[in-house]
């Protein structure tokens, strides 16, 4: 159970125990739990009036550009990591310091970018 | 683990990714698919790197990069999809035909078929 | 010197027409550069030292690209400097028929004309492999839009047919040098005409010699390369006709000569024979298909194929005899069916046709200056002895009878035979031409007509070629003794 | 045999804390909200201060009738809940509450957990997706934006302290903490916690849940059970969320006179009574408020600890 | 271990990114339209003198090296190095840059496309082109192509509510990210072969050295490292446009705007090509007997159909797209045969179709301002209204016939047929030489309407900095007229 392999298998464990336990929940809820749908039960819910349209209704993706903005943050930041964990060892000093500012700066001027031409507001 | 589990299921997923970009009409599962193509490439540059016991672990910096090259590709990818659904209310690469080469009146036979534009068409479906 | 001045003034005088301003100082600015070519290459052949014609004289040679080898090699010897003059001759001819009827756009036509010079005249003097073949395509761009431009009704279609023949050619032909270049690991004509092909094998100076005359071939032209022969000729000007008669077929020929036969002497060997049946047979078909013609200047450029077929026949043997007669012909070739295209645009000017059953008959008659003139230039063309047409078929010939060693003999007779039922057609489209143009009564529909005769300048620009088909044809050691000696270094006779 | 059996049970006491301490969190929360109020909260069930309130919701939870709507996507409408729980039970493996103790020390562990804890999150889009539902899906999409929002800073954040350990593992990150990392990293503690309240929909981050706008959001369909897990996630993502800002940014384990694990679990407490208390005294933010919070307040606030980070870290080798 | 940067190295993309980010910050607080149209062109400029003065001071400089402990007796194996090639490759990219940028600038002058986003993208995609011929590694390598790519497909689409902007950038778009995913999986694969991902390195294993005791045997990969280069090769023909992965340009040409299509013909081409030259003949010259057959069979099939679909155009970008597909078969070319010559001769080439083709683009976008159909038959009688544009394009269009006066096009036609001929590859000469002819006669077409003398439509206004773009494109493709040393012998 040590190395590489022998983690993740801990975490599979792990894993296998959560899945375990809403299984054992479900299946307990199904033995105690009533059955007895009717077509006004499982319409969708709507506050009480008769549903209008489809659920899947199209709807404005104003949140596409958090999406993109996300991504291109997110996916930068992997690199901080592996950085991040060596930076202070010896042999690296300020200058990898400085290149990581670079680095930051160019995610910074993106944010800065952003602000200022207005997509962090609500169209 | 030897390392010929992983590289056959990369192989299985990047075939899968193709298969996905052969056969699908939607750009987004297109760009989907592309996604399974990169994703085979990491896990097979990670399961190298280990395989190999790279010291410099160039597979795993180069999974670092593919994985950022992927990401940006579909914030790109997805910004192109929606802009094109905007103006054309669709994103089926079939229908996509405005470029196409128009038809020579009389073409002469022998000459290729203007591939892109073709009736079928079929050519510019790799896409 | 003057090589480079050849080559630069025209070029530099076209570039001088593109300035805007230039507008005004068109007329007599074509005939004054191309004049001053002409004396230029006078000059050139008055220094020439004729006790040595084989050497090369006048040489100039500067390193331009090194990357590819290339240099600015040029110079003239006893096979190029007829040539040259030629040239500039036929050219300056050229402006003076302009200067006496300007054409429309005459300042784009001038330029064209220069450019043309500037290329055709590079191609004579150049001793670069690569330095050829850039000023053998220079030719091609300025030819191609007098014909588009200029040209007659099917000019587009023509244009294009020759522009792509002679580029297919050219292609061909720049493999050929390449190769050559690849096995000898030089580009110097000079040295690669002193070594005689050594250093490349057999197989690979047969590969090159095919390339690189098959190249030329398309512009000699040889049968059955030389569909875009006649429409081009049909449907060019008058004076695109006269250079790409008298000047750009000879490119060609002048290559075969300067190249193809003294660098690959193993490969000519082997393909001389097919070489010279497609001659042969180019001199048969060309004269068949001038008796079948209607149209003049048609007729003019078949007989063109039949021309070359004998200078091709010439090359063919191998021999110094025949490739005399080969650069004779090529010379007197210019000559004369430079003067025939000259008279085919005369005639067309004035009937507004060249289709020899509208023209009728009694020409000479009606226009006698025009009508002899055109008579002379025929009976020159069909090689009556005497004048420049017949020495080079007759030399020709002679050279067939007693082919180069290594060649079949009895093959290269009956070439001979050939060639000279070849001559018997030709003189018999000519007479035949004769006899329905220049003879008879005129036609009733050109009573009425205003039919001036020849003009002042139309005598300017003709009488030289008359002369100097008289000249050459009276007294070919003039010319022989120029081109002899360099034929014997070349083809490695004489060391 | 005996080291399977060490992770045997190192497995069944995270399980345990697991179902255990989201209830105790649940209860305090019920109790603690009532207290500042003004008012007793559940006070019957259990007798003792209605200590077994929430034992009595499960159970009632557990007998009702789980309704799946006819128009939706039932297959993921029904795993939502276990993809939306699990994932917090899996990264109780990583973290540490003494010296070893911790189900297991993976050198990658702050990825493991920033990672999974990605996840959880994707188990409310996908209820808003799969319940057909306007509500619903609008309630994913605000699940979907807000994550994306607050990722980034917790990220940030996060690596500032990964920078500052030099590793990735947790129980390394608390070994190697300092009390004057208190003050050092306070910008990518507050960055951390808040967006760690964000990314678990909490007051005043729950408009994806706003009962008031969308009926809770993606949860508008659920009932029975799956609505309790969806629950239970929520006060085990609390617990998960401050356990990890006690490991990297409290020191965890570190304390004077206590043992190790106590010290732990008290500082993860308290932060959960903090959580609570965010919750009483903030109003709800709006949906844009939110977005710009996180991208000019805590990103750049979280670039700036990075910077100081590195700074610091770089003069004290020096 | 500490990296040692060498910025003198760096500095040509180095700036280029710089500007890049003043551009943004100058669109974002300045708000003045022009204002990052000069940044960026100033930063282009920049970097030219940069790589000027890398060029004059010499020695090849190399940075980013495998520290010496961790060589295991390999040599040092830098990603990044400013030799001649480098530089040369950069020069061509950076002259090209500044033709699209102040073709840029007429392009922006209607104003339906955010400027600020237009120029840090070029920048962007230039930063890339600059880096990328440097790329010794895999990792420099991918990530630099990618640089090239992706603001282009940006670019394509910026003008937003254009139908077939959109279109045009979704097919670039698709097609790229396919190329690069298989690209990449043949990339893994080598790695897997060799274990190493500096290109040098990888030529030294696959040649039979052994920097660690990991890798397996000598040859025991060769198959799947002959599946990596064949899928590395088929990538790169993606972005080459080679055939059969040709049939995207036509239609991106097309609906791009002219400088973008301009930027795709000549940059994002010449990205391609610096990639595979670097790749093949760095990392996988071992296993040129499986890509050399492959290269020679795909640059004579790219130059047949890139001229045949090129004959049949009607209109003007899209036979500039199709016959560019031919020209990129001339730049394959030479590669195929393992002569010494044959990188020097793709890279000569190139450069000179960089000068020709930048040239023809920017004609036709000043033509295109007025002629908004841009159809051949538009440009009929252009000599007679915009003199001095028509003989620009007449001369462009008869360099890229390789014709005289063109000489530029003439000379890099014969550098390329000289070492297809010393490669030994007749059949592939003799293809080219066929299709020389082709390409001639649509070119010459295209030339003789220029002249024509009818219908002579409205006169082309040239803008001052479309001017200068022609004039710039004119003058180089004039000095490589006259000096084709320049282009020919650059690489030494």
């Amino acid at each position: 159970m040590d190395g590489y392999f022998g983690s993740y298998a801990v975490v599979g464990a792990l894993l296998l125990i959560g899945v375990g336990i809403f299984a054992g929940a479900m299946t307990a809820n199904r033995l105690l739990r009533p059955h007895r749908p009717t077509p006004e039960k499982l319409l969708t819910y709507e506050c009480g009036v008769d549903p209008v349209g489809e659920g899947w209704a199209q709807s404005h993706v104003r949140y596409y550009v958090f999406a993109y903005l996300y991504v291109v943050f997110a996916v930068d930041a992997v690199f901080l990591f592996p950085w991040a964990t060596v930076f202070a060892a010896p042999g690296f000093g300020v200058a990898t310091l400085v290149e990581m500012f670079v680095f930051l700066g160019f995610i910074a001027l993106g944010i800065v970018y952003a602000w200022r031409k207005n997509v962090l507001g609500w169209t | 683990m030897h390392v010929v589990y992983p590289a056959v299921v990369a192989a299985l997923l990047f075939s899968v990714g193709v298969y996905g970009v052969l056969a699908r009409r939607n750009a987004i599962l297109v760009l989907m698919s592309v996604e399974l193509m990169l994703n085979a490439v990491n896990l097979n540059l990670v399961a190298f790197d280990v395989w190999l016991r790279d010291r410099l672990h160039g597979g795993q910096v180069l999974t670092l990069f593919v994985i950022v090259i992927a990401a940006a590709e579909v914030g790109v990818g997805l910004a192109i999809v929606l802009a094109v659904f905007r103006n054309r209310r669709t994103v089926d690469v079939d229908r996509l035909r405005d470029l196409g080469e128009p038809e020579p009146v009389g073409a002469s036979p022998g000459e290729p078929e203007p591939v892109g534009g073709g009736p079928d068409g079929r050519a510019g479906d790799a896409a | 010197m003057i090589p480079v001045l050849l080559v630069t003034v025209p070029l530099l005088a076209a570039a001088g027409l593109l300035v805007p301003a230039a507008r005004r100082v068109v007329r007599g600015y074509g005939l004054a550069v191309s004049g001053l070519v002409l004396g230029l290459s006078i000059a050139l052949a008055a220094t020439f030292d004729y006790a040595r014609p084989a050497a090369v004289q006048a040489e100039v040679d500067v390193a331009w690209t090194p990357g590819l080898d290339l240099r600015f090699h040029l110079g003239v010897d006893g096979i190029s400097l007829p040539l040259v003059v030629l040239t500039a001759l036929l050219t300056a001819l050229c402006f003076v028929y302009l200067a006496g009827r300007p054409s429309r756009r005459m300042r784009a036509l001038t330029v064209a004309l220069l450019v043309l010079e500037a290329g055709m005249l590079g191609t004579f003097v150049a001793l670069d492999l690569l330095l050829f073949f850039v000023f053998f395509e220079v030719v091609l761009v300025p030819m191609y839009f007098v014909i588009a431009v200029w040209g007659g009704p099917g000019r587009r279609a023509a244009a294009v047919k020759f522009i792509l023949y002679t580029l297919l050619g050219s292609a061909v032909l720049l493999l050929g040098l390449l190769l050559i270049w690849a096995q000898t690991g030089t580009l110097d004509m000079v040295d690669l005409a002193r070594t005689h092909g050594s250093g490349m094998s057999r197989g690979a100076q047969i590969l090159a010699f095919v390339a690189v005359a098959g190249g030329l071939a398309v512009k000699a032209p040889m049968w059955p390369l030389h569909t875009w022969l006649p429409d081009a000729h049909t449907e060019a000007p008058t004076v695109g006709s006269v250079l790409l008669a008298g000047v750009l077929l000879k490119m060609g020929t002048y290559g075969l000569a300067r190249v193809a036969v003294p660098v690959l002497p193993q490969g000519a060997e082997a393909v001389a024979p097919w070489l010279g049946a497609f001659a042969v047979i180019g001199i048969v078909y060309g004269s068949l298909a001038c008796l079948a013609q209607r149209d003049l200047k048609r007729m003019i450029a078949f007989s063109s194929v039949g021309h070359m077929g004998f200078v091709l026949l010439g090359f063919a043997t191998l021999t110094p005899v025949g490739m005399n007669a080969a650069l004779f012909g090529n010379v007197a070739h210019g000559l004369i069916t430079g003067l025939l295209f000259f008279l085919a645009g005369g005639v067309k000017d004035r009937y507004g046709t060249s289709d020899m059953t509208r023209l009728g008959g009694g020409m000479l008659g009606r226009l006698p200056y025009l009508g002899s003139l055109l008579t002379f230039a025929a009976v020159a063309s069909l090689g009556l002895p005497g004048l420049a047409g017949f020495w080079g078929e007759m030399l020709a010939l002679l050279g067939a009878f007693s082919p180069g060693a290594g060649l079949s003999r009895p093959l290269y007779l009956v070439f001979m035979a050939i060639g000279g039922l070849g001559t018997v057609l030709t003189a018999a489209y000519f007479l035949v031409m004769l006899s329905r143009v220049t003879h008879g009564r005129p036609d009733a529909r050109w009573r009425d007509a205003r039919l001036p005769d020849v003009t002042g300048y139309e005598l300017a620009a003709w009488s030289p070629l008359v002369a100097l088909t008289l000249v050459i044809g009276l007294w070919p050691k003039s010319l022989l003794l120029v081109t002899d000696p360099a034929v014997r270094v070349l083809l490695g006779v004489v060391p | 045999m005996n080291a399977l059996l060490d992770t045997a049970l190192r497995l069944v006491v995270i399980t345990g804390a697991f179902l255990l301490l989201p209830l105790i969190v649940g209860q305090t929360e019920h109790k603690v909200m009532a207290h500042m109020q003004g008012r007793l909260g559940p006070m019957y069930a259990g007798r003792f201060h209605g200590w077994a309130q929430l034992l009595a919701d499960g159970v009632k939870f557990a007998q009702k009738e789980d309704v799946i709507p006819a128009a939706a996507d039932r297959r993921i409408f029904g795993i939502a809940p276990a993809v939306a729980l699990v994932p917090y039970l899996v990264i109780l493996v990583v973290v540490p509450v003494g010296p070893g103790l911790v189900g297991r020390d993976l050198d990658v562990g702050l990825f493991f957990v920033l990672a999974v804890l990605g996840v959880g999150v994707l188990g409310s889009i996908m209820a808003g997706w799969a319940s057909a539902n306007k509500y619903s899906l609008l309630g994913g999409m605000r699940v979907a934006a807000q994550l994306m929002a607050y990722e980034l800073p917790l990220v940030l954040a996060a690596s500032s302290v990964a920078m500052a350990a030099g590793t990735l593992s947790l129980p390394g990150i608390v070994e190697e903490w300092r009390w004057w990392w208190l003050p050092w990293q306070a910008i990518g503690a507050v960055v951390f916690f808040v967006a760690g309240l964000a990314e678990l929909q909490r007051p005043p981050f729950d408009m994806p849940v706003a009962d008031s706008e969308i009926i809770f959001g993606p949860y508008t369909e659920y009932a029975g059970l799956r609505f309790a897990l969806f629950i239970l996630a929520e006060y085990a993502g609390i617990v998960v969320l401050c356990a990890l800002t006690t490991v990297l940014f409290l020191g965890g384990w570190h304390g004077p006179l206590l043992p190790g694990v106590l010290w732990t679990l008290i500082k993860i407490f308290l932060l959960a009574f903090v959580v609570i208390w965010v919750r009483v005294s903030y109003p709800r933010l709006r949906e844009d408020q939110l977005q710009k919070l996180a991208w000019v307040g805590l990103v750049p606030l979280a670039l700036l600890q990075l910077a100081l980070t590195g700074v610091v870290k770089v003069l004290l080798a020096a | 271990m500490i990296q040692s940067i060498d910025y003198a190295a760096i500095a040509p993309p180095l700036i280029l990114a710089l500007a890049a980010g003043l551009v943004l910050l100058l669109d974002a607080f300045l708000g003045r339209p022009r204002a990052p149209g000069f940044a960026a062109l100033g930063g282009v400029l920049l970097s030219t003198a940069a790589v000027a003065w890398l060029a004059v001071e010499g020695a090849g400089r190399a940075t980013f090296c495998i520290p010496g402990e961790l060589r295991g007796g390999g040599p040092a194996s830098c990603s990044y190095v400013a030799d001649r090639f480098t530089l040369v490759i950069s020069a061509v990219m950076l002259g090209a840059a500044v033709v699209v940028v102040l073709l840029s600038m007429t392009e922006l002058a209607r104003g339906d496309v955010p400027a600020g986003e237009w120029y840090f993208l070029l920048l962007c995609a230039f930063a890339g082109a600059v880096a990328l011929p440097a790329s010794r590694d895999l990792v420099m390598l991918v990530v630099s192509l990618e640089l090239v790519s992706l603001p282009v497909f940006v670019l394509a689409a910026l003008r937003r509510y254009d139908g077939r902007a959109g279109e045009a950038a979704l097919k670039l778009f698709l097609v790229s990210v396919v190329s690069t995913a298989v690209m990449l999986f043949g990339a893994s694969l080598v790695y897997g072969v060799t274990g190493e991902i500096h290109l040098e390195r990888i030529a030294a294993v696959l040649a039979g050295a052994r920097f660690t005791d990991a890798v397996p045997a000598p040859g025991a990969g060769a198959p799947v490292a002959v599946a990596g280069v064949v899928l590395v090769l088929a990538g790169f023909a993606f972005k080459v446009a080679a055939v059969p992965f040709h049939f995207w340009a036509g239609d991106v040409y097309r609906g791009a705007p002219v400088p973008v299509a301009a930027l795709l013909s000549v940059i994002s081409k010449a990205a391609g090509f610096a990639g595979l030259i670097l790749l093949f003949t760095l990392a996988f010259p071992a296993l040129r007997g499986v890509w050399g057959p492959l290269v020679a069979v795909l640059a004579a099939a790219t130059m047949t159909v890139g001229n045949l679909l090129a004959l049949r155009q009607r209109h003007a970008v899209r036979l500039l797209a199709w016959s560019s597909v031919a020209q990129s078969g001339y730049i394959l070319a030479p590669l195929a045969s393992a002569d010494r010559g044959a990188v020097p001769a793709s890279v000569a080439y190139l450069a000179l179709y960089a000068a020709m083709n930048m040239g023809a683009f920017a004609v036709v976008a000043v033509v295109a301002r007025t002629r908004a159909g841009n159809e051949l038959d538009d440009y009929r009688g252009l000599w007679a209204v915009s003199p001095w544009s028509a003989a620009a394009l007449g001369f462009f269009l008869v360099c890229l016939a390789g014709l005289p006066p063109g000489l530029a096009g003439l000379f890099a036609k014969i550098v390329v047929f000289r070492e297809v001929v010393a490669g030994g590859l007749g059949w592939l000469a003799i293809v080219m030489a066929i299709n020389t002819v082709i390409g001639l006669y649509y070119y010459i077409a295209w030339a003789g309407r220029l002249f024509a003398a009818v219908r002579p439509g409205r006169a082309v206004p040239v803008t001052a900095p479309a001017g200068v773009a022609v004039a710039i494109a004119l003058v180089a493709t004039g000095v490589f007229s006259a000096l084709p040393q320049l282009a020919i012998s650059a690489l030494g």
